[in-house]
């Protein structure tokens, strides 16, 4: 193996250098924003967490599982999991590789990059060695790994729903031009090194379209057009790569230390958020996943494209994309990324000016005992919080109380003379210093009662209360995991009927609190129990969510209208939820009865 | 100036050639849904704040249309915007967003 | 045996009576007062809720009148009984015998007059509904310029004891919201508001009407009955109302305010009343046998009632009442034969 | 505006009046309000048109104010008013008149109280005989003092000695006409024009060369409303009243008011005052206000009476103004003279609005 030239250079190569130092910079600039927009204690914790063996063993498995194997999307879809990961992976090892044979021949070139790229133009075999055919070997294997992702890809963009899905993102002009140069480079590359063949060597791939090349031109290695195509799609890929969805490839990997790590998302656009933004692959997994894509102007306010919109700084549409969110979740579950996209669209909806603020001294105008005679509980009690909705679906917190009673649990009604709200859609609605004012009038309702244990029988209120309030030494729990429990210490005994339940889950209590199999345990216990077509944290919001801020009565419907069809995939007898707006929501529309668990539990208790 | 110990009392008629509906008009831009109340008052009637205060949505609604946001826009300060009037309203307006908006567009 | 049908009234439910009765093999004689048939609808541009042209409503109406015999600008001069008979003199000197008599007489609109300080009659920019929907027809009136407050005052002459009609017309409130939104698609930039009692809208797609209105049209709602208008110094109408959602009075200077006059009983009826023995309510709407189970018929034998000559109804109420008294003539005739 | 349209309702409101015969009461506000407008109105009707007006110093007060301040129940109002036709019946007269508006609509509802509840008026009728052994006999025909001047009108304008025309421009004087409410808006059908657009003033305007001003607040009351005025905590509701009629009226340049109820001229005027006084406001010309009349004292006026015998003194808002443009002679002395040119106090000058 020696060089075939001594300068080591051509000026093919410009393109590509020209366009990876301008990547490398780029990159090396938004490292630095992005740490510099973090928050000082945030970025402690990221310099922390780079020491911590721990961690960083996370980060480099995360670097591998989702950066290179796409093992998320694997899941999801063979077809879609191996087309990824053939073209990441595959051109990884290709880069690896490439590496690994100038550092084996030529070390002095090492510093170079273009070398690895574009090794085989510069070399030339003198004589073959097994070492050397290997690394030929895994060079056209992995580069015709990346060719079968590369043809995937193009079959996907015509085919999407071969690989699951059943939309895709409508991509921009340079999404376009990042995309086809993609496509591009490795077929050139194939070619290119096959007019070199014949002096640079090859494999199985490579050789054979030598032989081609040869058979018309009497010395393909000096064609030097193809390499020149080559380092032009890498070149333009590079060159537009900040400005596409491939972003995602580098932000990705400064993302997952930075999740690792325990960042949230605290501003719209800055620091981890812009992490977030540019690990955004605009994949549209979120399409299908949106609730809101039941229409087609909702895909409109997908993740994705609110993504777009913050990039491009298109504050208005981004806000009323923010706005529309129904807050479910369900897009940051199965996001191959994890993206919070609730949290972005949140931190847009806090920094909305109201000129009106809130005041709410009037709750502590209120004597002593106004509310409930919650004021002093004590022992054992349970302190059972109903949550405002439960003067519109009665039937909860009566069958809550019956069971309870039932049961012999002492327990006292927080809220029996009105309720306090729990301030969750204050927070859903970006209004955080309100929602405290109104949750530290509850905590200190709660805490002057004594109780040990706080029962929540509405999935929104039981989400604040666990994840906001910071009841240290009261047991906060949800009346489907309580009742289950009971159940299972035999404290209730359940009649077991044959009717069909089929349950839905709450965005707040499955994706929120990952609640997802008491209330399905319990429910076996008292009928048959069928699954929805989508259900656990694919389970689809009922479209009442107090997330959304705009969602017109009529986009509801259809959403509505949506899960239900969803849920009744199997014909059951009954839709049980376990969040009185979800019952409210789905009682307008469903054909089929809507009752919530407690209710259930309520009907079949043996007294 | 003599004090008489009575003075002219101010007018409650609603001056509706004064009303500046300009930011009524705002107001329905961002949220269409301010104009299909019909006044049922079943906002005001399940609303949780309104166990504790007056605050009545059905009247804070009508005194914008008529130009006295003045008046009653002080009560929107108690909402919590729990959005059980959403639930309850007859004519699916957008309650929460019709407050959130009033908040944005008006001022005290 | 072909028999004779006198309809007394050319308007929608006179018309569609004479067809039916003469689908049934009879022989209607229809007369109308007025030089056209159609009643007040010929005097309608559209109608509510989807905003049917009136003239084409009249044009299927009077599309196939083969058979039967009518007169326009005819009255009764006289109707005697002559046992199974009544005789008939019409102002035109024609007498006809008939075996059978449907008053199709309708209503009278409420004078607007009346109503003294509405200031109809004495303000320059005071209108009815039927002068508006004049407007529409011809495009010309002179009280209506360029307006950019336009009002419509609902129950003129209705639910209002002292204007002699204690009952509601019906109709109105649907007018009102349609003609509003008329006037919205002609001047875009006019404010409008609707002064109403009670909104009765009471039928299929009528609240969609109300909901466009409020929605589409921006067309604004005040509960509450115009107490007085009077005119500024510029001319421009001063009105006053309760505003009683708000629990306060409410004044607002308009160009155009459109009273929209009720149904009254028709003027005529006293007269009829008397001539035929036909019971008359207290409200001054004729009593049929069973408001129930005999609409169409009256105390006295052989004389039937169609239509707005019971009580204020819509077109399409009418039009059904004449297919039942042509039907419940029919019946007549087939027991007297038997 | 449509004026025969007003026409048209004009002559469906109209009311008969006898020429002559009647049974004059007097306010009891008046004559302390506007001394000089009564002792005018006799004098115009007895001298002038040579009338038979009777009146008795028996006659009492009709109990109209305590009755709607609430101080007076129904029944004792109605036995005070069976007494005064009691009185009316025993001079034989059937006609019977009075000064005042309260009176005239407390007689108008009391006679319509009868005649829809006649057992009312027999338990009446038995109260006046228990109480004051009289017999009630019913007036043939009730007249408020305006209508008998309304009727006349004509005949004083054949008579008049000055017209209500401004005599530097030739122009009809704009004239405000403002009806007691108590005077048709209870019983539109008792009232000369009736409730909406009354005649009795305007009609008055018209044949003495006026040019009537219709306003957007014409029906508007004075506010004096008995309670609202009585209470001294309510006075500046009863203030704001008057204040919105004068605003509604500014644009119109009044030269003067015309009333024909014992409140309104009062408060009319003295408001405007008031008004001045705490806000700075003025309606008239030059920092005057509008003066106000009885339909009485204009009468006068125009029939050559001299001011100061018709009591103009007594008014809050200078009517000099006024008498100037109407071309009338005033000595300008004799205004604060009382009986036998004995000097009555002046009064003192207000600070915001100009008086003479």
């Amino acid at each position: 193996m020696r060089e075939r030239f001594i300068s080591g250079f051509d000026h093919f190569v410009l393109p590509f250098m020209l366009g990876m130092i301008f990547v490398l910079v780029w990159c090396a600039v938004g490292l630095i924003k992005v740490m510099v927009q973090i928050e000082r204690k945030d970025r402690i914790k990221v310099y922390k967490s780079l020491i911590n063996p721990k961690i960083m063993g996370k980060n480099i498995r995360d670097w591998f599982c989702d950066c290179l194997f796409h093992v998320k999307l694997w899941k999801r879809n063979k077809v879609l999991g191996y087309m990824h990961s053939s073209i990441a992976f595959g051109w990884f090892m290709l880069i690896v590789i490439g590496h690994i044979e100038t550092f084996l021949y030529i070390p002095e070139r090492g510093g170079l990059f273009y070398y690895p790229i574009f090794f085989r133009y510069f070399m030339a075999v003198e004589s073959t060695t097994l070492r050397g055919s290997l690394l030929f070997f895994l060079m056209d294997f992995f580069l015709l790994v990346v060719l079968s992702g590369i043809i995937l890809a193009i079959i996907k963009r015509f085919r999407s729903k071969l690989m699951g899905m059943r939309r895709t993102t409508k991509l921009t002009l340079l999404d376009r031009i990042g995309l086809y140069s993609l496509w591009a480079i490795f077929p050139l590359r194939l070619i290119a090194e096959g007019f070199t063949a014949g002096v640079g060597g090859g494999s199985f791939l490579t050789v054979p379209v030598n032989w081609v090349f040869a058979s018309i031109l009497s010395k393909p290695e000096n064609f030097t057009i193809a390499w020149w195509a080559y380092s032009i799609a890498l070149g333009t890929f590079m060159f537009v790569l900040p400005f596409t969805r491939y972003m995602h490839i580098p932000a990705e990997i400064l993302l997952i230390p930075l999740k690792n790590a325990g960042i949230k998302v605290r501003r719209p656009r800055k620091g981890y958020a812009l992490a977030e933004l540019y690990s955004c692959p605009s994949c549209g997994v979120c399409l299908d996943a949106c609730p809101m894509s039941v229409d087609k102007a909702g895909l409109k306010n997908t993740t994705v494209y609110y993504v777009r919109q913050v990039k491009r700084r298109n504050e208005p549409r981004a806000l009323a994309i923010a706005d529309k969110c129904l807050m479910c979740g369900k897009c940051s579950v199965l996001c191959p990324i994890d993206i919070s996209a609730t949290d972005l669209r949140l931190a847009l909806r806090k920094r909305q000016p109201y000129n009106i603020g809130h005041d709410f001294s009037y709750l502590d105008k209120l004597p002593n005992g106004a509310l409930s005679s919650a004021v002093s509980v004590g022992g054992e009690k349970v302190l059972y919080y109903a949550g405002c909705m439960s003067s519109l679906t009665p039937m909860v917190s009566q069958s809550v109380q019956k069971v309870l009673t039932t049961a012999g649990i002492e327990f006292t009604l927080m809220d029996e003379n009105g309720t306090v709200c729990c301030g969750r859609p204050l927070l859903l609605s970006g209004r955080t210093e309100e929602a405290k004012a109104l949750m530290e009038k509850n905590k200190e309702i709660i805490r002057e009662s004594g109780a040990p244990i706080l029962l929540v029988s509405c999935a929104i209120c039981y989400r604040i209360f666990k994840e906001d309030y910071d009841l240290e030494g009261i047991q906060v729990i949800h009346y489907t995991e309580y009742f289950e429990q009971l159940a299972a210490e035999g404290a209730i005994k359940l009649n077991k009927q044959k009717l069909k339940y089929v349950y839905h889950d709450p965005c707040e209590l499955g994706r929120g609190c990952g609640i997802y199999d008491a209330p399905r345990k319990a429910l076996t216990r008292v009928g048959d129990l069928v699954p929805a077509g989508k259900e656990r944290k694919e389970s689809i919001c009922c479209g009442g969510s107090l997330g959304s801020l705009t969602l017109s009565h009529e986009e509801r419907g259809r959403i509505t209208d949506h899960s239900i069809r969803n849920l009744t995939a199997n014909s059951p007898d009954r839709i049980v939820t376990a969040c009185p707006l979800c019952m409210k929501t789905f009682s307008r529309q469903s054909e089929v009865k809507v009752v919530d668990f407690a209710q259930v539990i309520a009907e079949n208790i043996i007294e | 100036m003599i004090d008489f110990g009575y003075t002219l009392t101010p007018s409650s008629t609603i001056e509706i050639d004064d009303a500046d509906l300009s930011l009524f008009d705002q107001l329905c831009a961002l949220e269409p849904d301010a104009l299909k109340c019909m006044s049922c008052g079943s906002c005001a009637a399940s609303c949780t704040a309104g166990v504790f205060t007056d605050v009545n949505l059905r009247k804070v609604l009508l005194s914008l249309q008529r130009g006295c946001e003045k008046d009653l826009l002080f009560q929107l300060k108690s909402c919590m915007l729990c959005g059980k009037c959403y639930i309850v309203c007859p004519r699916g307006i957008n309650t929460r967003h019709l407050i959130l908006s009033i908040c944005k567009i008006y001022n005290i | 045996m072909k028999r004779n049908v006198l309809i007394i009234g050319g308007g929608p439910a006179g018309i569609e009576a004479a067809r039916r009765i003469r689908d049934y093999g009879h022989t209607p004689i229809l007369i109308e007062k007025e030089a056209r048939l159609g009643g007040h609808l010929a005097k309608w541009h559209k109608l509510f809720p989807d905003g049917e042209s009136t003239e084409e409503v009249l044009t299927a109406l009077t599309s196939d009148m083969e058979g039967i015999k009518w007169f326009t600008d005819t009255a009764i001069v006289s109707i005697n009984r002559l046992k199974h008979l009544y005789v008939a003199i019409f102002s035109n000197g024609i007498t006809v015998q008939a075996d059978a008599i449907l008053f199709a007489t309708g209503f009278s609109l409420f004078p607007a007059e009346k109503k003294e300080e509405y200031g109809y009659g004495i303000y320059n920019n005071v209108v009815t509904n039927a002068d508006l929907e004049h407007f529409f027809n011809t495009g010309n009136d002179p009280r209506i310029k360029d307006p950019k407050v336009i009002g419509f005052v609902h129950c003129v002459g209705s639910r209002d004891e002292k204007a002699g009609n204690r009952q509601c017309s019906k109709v109105c409130c649907a007018t009102a919201v349609k003609q509003a939104c008329e006037m919205k698609e002609r001047y875009p930039d006019a404010s409008i508001y609707c002064f109403y009692m009670d909104l009765r809208m009471f039928g299929r797609k009528y609240e969609d009407l109300y909901l466009n209105a409020q929605r589409k049209y921006g067309i604004f709602f005040v509960r509450g009955r115009v107490s007085e208008v009077s005119e500024d110094i510029e001319g421009r109408l001063v009105v006053k109302a309760e505003d009683t959602l708000a629990g306060k009075p409410l004044r607002i200077t308009m160009d155009l305010l459109v009273l929209m006059a009720g149904m009254s009983p028709c003027i005529e009826n006293p007269e009829i009343a008397s001539m035929t023995g036909i019971h008359m309510g207290e409200d001054g709407f004729f009593m049929p046998r069973d408001l129930m189970l005999r609409p169409v018929e009256s105390h006295s034998k052989g004389i039937f009632l169609a239509g707005a000559v019971t009580g204020p109804k819509t077109i399409p109420e009418t039009l059904n009442e004449a297919r039942a008294a042509a039907m419940a003539i029919d019946n007549y005739f087939k027991q007297k034969a038997e | 505006m449509i004026f025969q349209g007003k026409q048209k309702i004009w002559s469906d409101y109209q009311k008969e009046i006898p020429d002559d015969h009647w049974f004059y009461v007097r306010s009891c506000i008046r004559q302390g309000f506007f001394p000089g407008s009564e002792v005018a109105f006799l004098d115009i009707v007895r001298n002038k048109l040579d009338k038979d007006f009777f009146e008795t110093e028996h006659h009492t007060t009709c109990g109209g104010i305590a009755y709607h301040a609430e101080a007076l129940p129904q029944e004792t109002m109605m036995t005070i008013i069976a007494r005064q036709f009691a009185l009316m019946a025993e001079h034989g007269y059937e006609n019977y008149v009075c000064s005042c508006i309260t009176s005239f609509g407390l007689y108008t509802e009391v006679l319509e109280d009868w005649r829809t509840f006649p057992d009312l008026e027999d338990k009446i009728r038995e109260h006046l005989w228990n109480s004051c052994k009289r017999e009630l006999k019913k007036p043939k025909y009730l007249a408020h003092a305006s209508d008998i001047i309304y009727k006349f009108r004509n005949e004083i304008a054949a008579r008049a000695k000055h017209r209500l025309v401004n005599k530097f421009t030739g122009e009809p004087l704009r004239v405000v006409e403002h009806i007691g409410c108590h005077y048709s808006k209870m019983f539109p059908s008792k009232g000369v024009g009736g409730a909406e657009y009354p005649y009795v003033l305007a009609g008055m305007i018209d044949s003495w060369g006026g040019e009537v001003i219709d306003y957007p607040e014409r029906r508007h009351c004075c506010g004096f409303g008995f309670r609202q005025y009585l209470v001294k905590a309510n006075r500046g509701y009863s203030m704001s009243n008057t204040y919105k009629k004068f605003e509604s009226m500014e644009p119109y340049k009044p030269d003067m008011i015309i009333t024909n109820c014992p409140g309104c001229p009062y408060f009319m005027d003295r408001w405007q005052y008031v008004i001045a006084e705490q806000t700075g406001k003025t309606y008239g010309e030059n920092g005057y206000g509008i003066p106000v009349f009885t339909y009485e004292e204009v009468a006068g006026l125009v029939l050559g009476y001299d001011p100061w015998d018709l009591g103009l003194q007594l008014h809050q808002v200078a009517v000099e103004p006024l008498l100037d443009k109407m071309g009338v002679k005033y000595n300008k002395e004799d205004k604060y003279k009382g009986k036998g040119d004995k000097l009555l106090q002046m009064p003192e000058f207000p600070m915001n609005i100009k008086c003479c």
